[in-house]
């Protein structure tokens, strides 16, 4: 694939947002777009401690591969970047970063989104909520067997 | 024998990250969800949103899984 | 005002587009979306060596803060940040950064659009292009004497 | 008298920052416009979109100035 410049990867330390989007900008984008998700205290009311992250990397890695490819067909993107992390994250923590530079913003706004939609529905990486009262629980998003 | 990866609450049901599944030529995707359930019962409640990826990429009901294969089996996704 | 934390500002130095992510990150929001605006090179087919960036500091600031109410009327924002440079930008370099943080990624990237379409029409900024001819030319968008 | 405070290609074409303007109570936004096309010609081309600025808002044509308030007259603004 020719795909220019990208850095797309798992990895089990703390993300490091600002060399993702310092390697997404470029002359030839007017515009940045960057989305981080940070690991939120409540949820419906419920306070969680920690997330712990786990993925399939092989299949994630070329799920997000995919992701690039799809948002290139749809998009004049000139660069992206994305990071996920796994293992334990507590509460603020930066838990996925998705970079993308395009010529213009609205572009740049919607390939963002598209990709971080996509990525939360397709790639394989699942979240374990530890909640305030010691118990844990799988988030499974529930929804039928087709593909995702 | 076909290799099967659990991920997330599959695994955590089973008890183990990955399943050795006596397998046959032809059998699909609903076969090998049969055979999960049969092995592990507790899988059970899962299977009706159980995700089968071959070789990195999901994969329907009807589709026909080699024993040399790389596959995979996990519910919803979650990320982000 | 009580809008909670925030850091809206014009400035002449490059900005720091990292200080002002870290500044609206926070456990209550599990999403932050940051904008940048870059000094893009080719536009219709011309190239820019460089932009100067005039304001009215006053009034900008003025409208920057309304528009600060106004979002946070729309969308349930946690914690915003704007920051718009003035003076000579080279190619690359960032013009105006954007960062809002809300508990969920739509309101996020909608409210991070929304503040930079409109400080794009209301806030009371001016781009002067200087073309690789060795020309210059004030950016002055078409349109009636209506207000932006 | 008034002052005006200009930006951008107004305060190109006006060669000035700033505009005193002999201003009578009651004069109008609309009138203010005229004033300046008469004192520099030049900006006649630009008043179609100039926009007027009174206190730090947006004003219509028909809003009555004061002497002391803050007035500021500019193109388009073109930021971001």
């Amino acid at each position: 694939m020719s795909q220019g410049l990208h850095m797309i990867s798992l990895t089990h330390s703390p993300i490091d947002y600002f060399a993702l989007t310092e390697s997404v900008r470029s002359s030839q984008s007017g515009a940045v777009v960057l989305f981080l998700g940070t690991v939120r205290e409540m949820t419906d009311g419920r306070r969680t401690v920690a997330l712990d992250y786990e993925g399939y990397p092989e299949m994630a890695e070329a799920k997000l591969a995919e992701l690039e490819t799809v948002a290139r067909s749809k998009w004049p993107i000139d660069r992206i970047g994305i990071i996920h992390r796994l293992g334990r994250l507590e509460l603020g923590d930066i838990s996925v970063a998705v970079a993308v530079s395009c010529p213009h913003r609205k572009q740049a706004f919607e390939a963002g989104q598209y990709l971080i939609d996509e990525l939360k529905v397709t790639v394989p990486i699942w979240k374990q909520e530890n909640w305030d009262d010691g118990t844990t629980e799988w988030v499974h998003p529930g929804g039928g067997n087709s593909k995702p | 024998m076909l290799r099967v990866k659990l991920f997330a609450k599959a695994r955590d049901v089973a008890g183990c990250p990955m399943l050795e599944i006596p397998w046959k030529d032809g059998q699909t995707v609903s076969d090998l969800k049969q055979l999960l359930v049969a092995q592990h019962p507790g899988l059970g409640p899962l299977i009706p949103q159980l995700l089968v990826a071959i070789n990195n990429d999901y994969a329907d009901d009807g589709v026909v899984i080699q024993a040399t294969d790389e596959v995979a089996c996990f519910p919803p996704v979650s990320g982000g």
